[in-house]
């Protein structure tokens, strides 16, 4: 079998594989809550009451989405660029680790100062551990994937240590845990009494930020060239290495401040468990968006309702929840084989 | 409202109370499968009607308590030590359902539906110390946990504190694995230290008891009781008990009489939240000196004489 | 229409073939045999559709209709394997080779059972031996092809087709690569098989290289075949109007005086690249108005001097002079920034960015300079460049927003001419600029140099087609193991004498023998 | 024990080689993937099926080479899907990965809740058991060392040798190798570039699964969730650190492993009270990084490592 591009495809071609994918997924978790004992046709309604179906679950879908838009902003900033940034994960904890130091009230400032800066030490913080890598690749060619995988487990047992070290909560009772961060440092909920906090309209800023980047930029047009040809960029004089340790900034940064903003935003204080998998989920969202940055907020809203539908649905239903996660991974795949299916069109030879 | 909480109450009676447990880790971890195994023998026993959600994320912990309680149910069990603020929000939203959770915190009285609990089954890990402290032969006694959380260290200690009395120069060999959920490596790490000297083992986690069975040497159970397993290697176990928890904690919800509180004490010795496991094929094989000392280092934790120092600092080799 | 050659029995026969690609119509009716031991020419411009009507042929491609026979049997469509099977052998436009696989290794990978539980290297080596002797094929079995040169790659690749036993080799612009020597060699092989029964179908856009090799010419224009000739009934200048549908301009350099040196190399070295050697001690002045043409064969070092002079390396000995003023830190933008046009060797991998279009390709090398402000873009005005651009470069395109990896070999070469061109520089880096492009292009890309010399800029023409450098230079030197010759001047000297030179005969002994950069160690 | 001690003891090497086999089947699992061309990201949840479908088997009944087989089917299963959608479709590799890793570890874990729902802790199994090979097993350090092992770790150490004898001694290996370099020579050879990366995508994730069931069928006796504890991700980084060679990689393998032996027991010295336990942890990890940048210009990626193919293309 070969695919053949298609020139100018259909509405229909536009639109129906996605669907089926949706529904293929849909589809799957039915037949395994049924196979659980759950009763499939509760199953589709059960997912999008989860998702959307309340106030409360839908800003719980969007609260989920937050910081998946930055993870997959930060992804995709680097993808485009071909640095394989897998290190995401540990990059949001460096911009958590900062705004649990900065925020528990080292600095007594005002919050209209004190949350700019806990925001832009945190990118800092971020942007310094993919910088490591970075160069390491532009100096060494030592593989990117590698060092920025590695350094999750590295940095993880860094905050491990610091959680039962320094930054234990004296309060805390001994449970490894930052102190809270005091109210100056805190980005406020947008809905009072729910969890939805302006960290999320922060991701939205963000990607519109890399988008603009990306479209209208000098840097953004080199970080394009550099991805999509590396030697054809460094003929025309693109200062290919001086770009890739821009991107690299720009990436770790990004997903530095999905750490503040869970932080500051949602938790409140640093735990070892603040994110489960953001950072590699950022590598999902990121290509089910095409790397485009708008794309990226499309596709977090989409993992992160299909996830906290699923989730709910698996309760009402009283079957395992890991059939959520069964289903987020099936819609992913589903996903992206439909998004081809929209351009291409299988023929046999 | 005095009438509205009376109608409740005789409609909690008459019916099965809808218990949810939440829980971070799989119900294997050997903390939450004492939780989870009383909350299955209440619902056998028709107390209660039970389910679960297990290896929650921190982050979801806040929405998976809401969509219980929205859903009817009127006791959640569970542990919020890495989500204890929102947690207390959450409980603040619904004062009609109780909570009964896992935490580090003291009640608070402003949060009457929230009550709180641990292991604190320090009583019996101590009691299994004495025994260790006679069995082990070189005074060399491995210890390999998890994480070094309170949980876990308040037993280490307790314990280390039990061997004292029986070999007061025994060292300990400490590590942590930073998981848990990672037999090959508690394995290969009691490995080593029955290579460095260790002819008896703490076994915190699952895996460790393997290494001392292959290697000959002994261990002490804890949380669990794995004599079974284990017949010619765990000597003795410390026993969390839940039962006397969640006991407590339905009967007040049923009563309509759920209030803020420290459950903690139910897991004393006292209250028949822990115990020294049964002796099993070790029966005998214990030095009666020990065993005396056990009963009457037990009589006096019953009877208060006695405590049992609660040290929640992350113990270090010796 | 003529007849079939003699009394050879037909060995291949495509009947009837079309092809679309969406759209395009590629293929449209295509019929054409080959016999026994017979050399068809396969002529037309860029885009006729001769890559397309091979790849139909080996089973690359499925054809819309029509059916393809060899020796008078019909091949399934789109299997490349029974292409093979039945003798066939296909030395692609684009080489197909393995880089981390060694010479003896691509030959011999897909000719035995996958399943098979062991190579025999032995004997695979011993037989491409001998087919390389017989042959006069010389490589190294052991070398790794990805440290060949492209003149190496294209031996593997013929050899690769020789171990297969083929009875019918399809080369498809097997020369656009080759030094003139290699070419000859490339022929001789050519007759010597063709002596043995070969048939070959070959591709080309060098009509004197046609009219020496070919029995029979074949042209294709949009698809269709024009015309159909014996090679002995036909000359090159009907045939080039055959190809472009009417006669072409032939290009006149009239000999002008030199103006000042704009570039001036003393004594340079650069450190080798794995196997390719780097400059030695090279000295070279490139003057204004004047085309200074490097003659060589490849792998000499032209790559590089091209590098030294685009920016990617810097001199690691010597003196380095631009327009008079020494050369300090040296890169692509300060290449640039000095009036330093590049055309790349290589258009595909670093002339341009396939995924962009035309308009980003147009600024690729200014858009920091000329289209932006405070690092925001002016895309507006980068289009109305690229639109410039496309109409003075005659670049036929669908417009500048089509991603350019859709355009032909040479609609990209003119894309990138303009843009080096139009920037008025003072110095111009020609590497290979004709390399693959058809009759039609090829004379466009040279007149435009042509002007740009008369404008009064220095232009470095490096090619290793002889004829090109010849035709065009006003001076010309000879580089060999990363040494060069003195200049000389055009006419006044041989073709025989230059090959002296490229053969590394004239240089001072001094040098000789030693190994590209061995002397950085002094 | 001082350093010195710990590595001059057997039981230091014979437990390196021990924490090393898992690694090595998940490492020339990927590494054959990534020498097809594809990067198989599915690793980890690939290696969390294989776990427990081996484990499962044999707890329902088959024998321990049942479970094996078992496990390196899953893994194939897995692979299957995972080749389908990258090679022929020719899907991003990441999101490909990444889901597959996603979907193996969650349709795992849903399993084993419906199969044993009612369970605190999983039922064991008699698992491999250390076989001494005969006459080598009395070889002073060397014998305890590396022939006091289960037949699962022999197994490891062979499958290298088999790796290296198919990738650069047969036909097979010669296609393999020029897949992941130059898919296109390989079709001009009238090869399916698509058959031969499926091909290496489903063997390759079949191997990656007998990795995961190492853990419950020879170094341990029953199934955990979250047991592989990232050993996939370190097999990714292995392959690297191998330069896509398998002996490189297995050596890898054993430094790695050594490292985490060492670690292991350096927390009872001295130092050990010291220093935080984390530090230790991080040691295996930042010891790769360090070994990476000191051997890193010599490494040749496959050219072709993430490249869909997709004849007719150009
Ligand atoms: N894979 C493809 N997809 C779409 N169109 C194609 C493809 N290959 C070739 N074409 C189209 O077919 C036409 C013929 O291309 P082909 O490569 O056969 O030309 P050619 O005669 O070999 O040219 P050249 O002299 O440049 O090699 C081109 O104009 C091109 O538009
Ligand atoms: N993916 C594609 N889609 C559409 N057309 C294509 C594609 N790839 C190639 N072509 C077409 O195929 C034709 C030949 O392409 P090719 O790259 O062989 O160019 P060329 O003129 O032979 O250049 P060169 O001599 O530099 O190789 C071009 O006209 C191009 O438009
Ligand atoms: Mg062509
Ligand atoms: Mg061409």
């Amino acid at each position: 079998m070969r695919l053949e591009p298609i020139a100018a495809p259909s509405l229909a071609r536009r639109i129906l594989p996605p669907a089926l994918a949706i529904l293929g997924a849909f589809v799957v978790a039915a037949v395994l809550a049924r196979l659980a004992g759950g009763a499939p046709f509760a199953v589709f309604s059960g997912i999008v009451t989860g998702a959307v179906g309340s106030k409360f679950a839908a800003l719980e879908t969007l609260n989920r989405a937050t910081p998946l838009i930055f993870t997959g902003l930060a992804v995709a900033v680097a993808f485009r660029a071909k640095l394989w940034n897998i290190g995401a994960e540990a990059q949001l904890y460096a911009g958590a680790l900062v705004t649990a130091v900065l925020g528990t009230g080292a600095l007594p400032l005002p919050a209209p100062l004190l949350l700019p800066l806990i925001c832009a030490v945190a990118m800092l913080a971020g942007a310094a551990l993919l910088f490591g890598p970075a160069v390491l690749k532009t100096r060494l060619g030592v593989d990117e994937v590698v060092t920025t995988l590695l350094l999750n487990f590295i940095f993880l047992l860094f905050v491990s240590y610091l959680l039962e070290g320094p930054l234990k909560d004296p309060m805390g009772m001994g449970w490894p845990k930052s102190a809270r961060l005091v109210p100056e440092a805190r980005l406020p909920r947008i809905v009072e009494g729910l969890r939805l906090h302006w960290g999320f309209v922060l991701a939205l800023i963000a990607a519109a930020l890399v988008w603009v980047i990306n479209a209208r930029t000098t840097l953004g047009f080199e970080m394009r060239a550099v991805g999509a040809n590396r030697e054809a960029a460094r003929f025309a004089g693109i200062p290919v290495t001086a770009v890739t340790l821009k991107t690299a900034l720009l990436s770790g940064g990004l997903a530095g401040l999905a750490g503040f903003s869970e932080v500051s935003g949602l938790k409140g204080a640093l735990t070892l468990d603040l994110s489960p998998g953001y950072g590699y989920s950022g590598i999902v969202v990121a290509m089910l968006a095409l790397l485009h940055p708008l794309g990226v907020v499309a596709a977090a809203l989409f993992v992160a309702a299909i996830f906290v539908g699923a989730d709910a649905m698996s309760r009402a239903q009283g079957v395992p929840t890991y059939l959520a996660d069964i289903m987020l991974a099936a819609a992913l795949l589903f996903m992206v084989l439909a998004i081809l299916l929209t351009k291409f069109r299988v023929v046999r030879d | 409202a005095l009438t509205g909480l009376g109608a409740g109450r005789a409609r909690a009676e008459g019916e099965v109370l809808k218990v949810a447990g939440i829980y971070t880790v799989p119900v294997e971890q050997q903390w939450v499968s004492r939780i989870h195994v009383a909350a299955m023998a209440a619902k056998e026993r028709g107390e209660i009607d039970y389910t679960y959600s297990e290896n929650t994320a921190n982050t979801d912990y806040p929405r998976v308590m809401r969509e219980y309680a929205e859903s009817g149910y009127k006791l959640i069990v569970g542990e919020i030590f890495g989500a204890e603020q929102e947690a207390r929000e959450v409980a603040a939203e619904y004062p009609e359902v109780a909570f009964l959770m896992g935490s580090s915190f003291a009640p608070d009285a402003a949060l009457a539906n929230l009550s709180v609990f641990d292991n604190y089954i320090q009583d019996a890990s101590y009691l299994s110390g004495i025994i260790a402290g006679a069995m082990t032969k070189t005074g060399n006694i491995g210890m390999v946990g998890g994480f070094p959380i309170p949980e876990v260290n308040r037993l280490m200690h307790a314990f280390m504190a039990g061997v004292k009395e029986t070999r007061p120069d025994a060292t300990f060999q400490v590590s942590f694995i930073g998981s848990w959920f990672d037999p090959p490596k508690a394995k290969e790490t009691a490995y080593a230290m029955i290579e460095a000297g260790a002819d008896l083992l703490y076994a915190e986690r699952f895996g460790v008891s393997d290494a001392a069975k292959e290697k000959g040497v002994l261990a002490i159970g804890n949380v669990i009781d794995t004599q079974a397993d284990y017949p010619e290697t765990v000597v003795a176990s410390a026993l969390w008990n839940f039962q006397p928890t969640l006991d407590a904690a339905i009967a007040a919800v049923k009563a309509g009489a759920f209030t803020a509180a420290d459950y903690g004490q139910y897991s004393f010795m006292k209250a028949g939240g822990c115990a020294l496991a049964p002796h099993g094929t070790f029966e005998g094989k214990i030095p009666q000196a020990a065993l005396d000392k056990v009963a009457a280092q037990e009589a006096a934790i019953k009877s208060g004489a006695f405590t049992v120092a609660i040290d929640d600092s992350e113990p270090k080799s010796s | 229409m003529a007849q079939e050659a003699g009394a050879q029995p037909v060995v291949l026969r495509l009947s009837e073939i079309s092809k679309s690609f969406g759209a395009l119509k590629a293929l449209d009716g295509v019929s054409l045999s080959l016999a026994r031991g017979e050399v068809l020419a396969l002529l037309g411009e860029n885009g006729a559709g001769k890559t397309t009507l091979m790849n139909v042929l080996f089973g690359q491609y499925t054809a819309d209709r029509g059916s393809v026979e060899v020796m008078g049997r019909a091949l399934p469509p789109g299997a490349p394997r029974a292409a093979l099977a039945a003798g066939v052998g296909m030395v692609h436009q684009h080489f197909t080779l393995a880089g981390n696989l060694t010479v003896w290794e691509n030959i011999v990978l897909g000719t035995q059972s996958l399943w098979r539980g062991r190579i025999g290297a032995r004997a695979a080596r011993a037989r491409i031996a001998d087919l390389a002797a017989r042959f006069h094929l010389a490589v190294d079995p052991e070398a790794k092809v990805g440290r060949l040169s492209v003149g190496e790659r294209q031996r593997v690749e013929i050899l690769k087709a020789l171990y297969r036993d083929a009875r019918i080799l399809i080369l498809d612009e097997p020369t656009a690569v080759l030094t003139p020597q290699e070419s000859d060699a490339l022929f001789a092989t050519l007759r010597e098989a063709v002596g043995q029964g070969l048939s070959v179908v070959f591709i080309s856009h060098k009509l004197h290289e046609v009219m020496a090799i070919a029995d029979r010419v074949v042209v294709l224009r949009h698809g269709r075949m024009v015309a159909e000739r014996a090679a002995a009934e036909t000359s090159a200048p009907e045939l080039a109007a055959l190809m472009v549908g009417g006669a072409l301009p032939e290009s006149e350099i009239a000999p002008r005086p030199a103006g000042p040196a704009l570039l001036r190399l003393s004594q340079v070295s650069t450190r080798p690249e794995g196997r390719a050697p780097g400059l030695r001690e090279v000295t070279l002045s490139l003057h204004a108005g004047q085309i200074t043409g490097l003659a060589g064969v490849s792998g000499n070092g032209q790559r590089a001097l091209s590098d030294l002079v685009s920016g990617l390396v810097a001199p690691s000995l010597g003196g380095f002079e631009i327009g008079g003023a020494p050369v300090s830190r040296w890169s692509p933008r300060a290449a640039i920034a000095r009036g330093i046009g590049r055309i790349p060797e290589d258009r595909h991998r670093t002339g341009t960015i396939a995924d962009f279009d035309l308009t980003e390709n147009a600024v690729l090398e200014t858009y920091a300079r000329d289209f932006a402000r405070h690092g925001w873009l002016d895309w507006r005005a980068a289009r109305a460049h690229a639109e410039a651009l496309i109409r003075g470069y005659d670049v036929r395109c669908p417009g500048p927003g089509t991603r350019i990896r859709l355009l032909s070999g040479g609609n990209m070469q003119k894309l990138i001419l303009g843009r080096v061109l139009e920037t008025g520089p003072r110095i111009i880096l020609a590497n290979q600029p004709v390399r693959g492009l058809d009759i039609g292009a090829v004379t466009y890309v040279h007149n435009r140099l042509a002007a740009a010399r008369d404008g009064g800029a220095a232009v470095l023409l490096i090619s290793e087609d002889l004829d090109e450098v010849m035709k065009l230079s006003d001076v010309i030197h000879v580089i060999s193991e990363g040494r060069l010759s003195p200049p000389f001047a055009r006419g006044a000297v041989s073709v025989a004498t230059l090959g002296e030179w490229m053969a590394g005969a004239h240089f001072a002994p001094a040098a000789a023998g030693k190994t590209g950069g061995a002397h950085h160690a002094a | 024990m001082e350093i010195f001690d710990i590595l001059a003891s057997a039981a230091f090497w014979a437990a390196a080689i021990r924490i090393a086999s898992p690694l090595i089947f998940a490492t020339m699992g990927e590494l054959i993937c990534e020498r097809a061309g594809v990067l198989n990201l599915g690793i980890e949840g690939i290696m969390v099926a294989g776990a427990f479908a081996g484990w499962i088997a044999v707890w329902a009944g088959l024998p321990l080479w049942g479970g094996v087989a078992v496990a390196f089917a899953a893994g194939a299963a897995f692979g299957l899907l995972h080749g389908v959608l990258s090679v022929p479709f020719g899907l991003s590799q990441h999101v490909v990965g990444i889901g597959i890793t996603l979907l193996a570890t969650s349709l795992t874990f849903y399993t084993y809740r419906v199969v044993l729902p009612e369970v605190s802790s999983p039922p064991k199994i008699v698992a491999f058991a250390p076989w001494p090979v005969p006459g080598l097993s009395q070889i002073p350090l060397l014998g305890p060392a590396l022939f006091t092992q289960t037949p699962l770790t022999y197994l490891a150490f062979g499958l290298v040798g088999l790796v290296s004898l198919v990738l650069y001694r047969t036909p097979l290996g010669l296609a393999l190798r020029a897949a992941g370099e130059a898919p296109a020579a390989v079709a001009a050879q009238g090869l399916s570039v698509t058959g031969l990366r499926l091909g290496a995508v489903v063997v390759g994730s079949g191997l990656m699964a007998v990795g995961g069931a190492f853990l419950t069928l020879s170094a341990f006796d029953s199934f955990f969730f979250d047991m592989v504890n990232g050993r996939g991700w370190i097999a990714i980084a292995l392959v690297v650190f191998g330069a896509w060679r398998p002996g490189k990689a297995m050596l890898g393998a054993i430094l790695f492993a050594a490292f985490d032996a060492l670690q292991i027991r350096l927390q009872q010295t001295a130092l050990g009270a010291l220093v935080p336990y984390q530090v230790f942890l991080m040691l295996p990890y930042a010891l790769s990084i360090l070994a990476l940048v000191a051997m890193s210009r010599r490494a040749e990626v496959p050219a072709a490592l993430m490249v869909p193919f997709n004849k007719g293309e150009r």
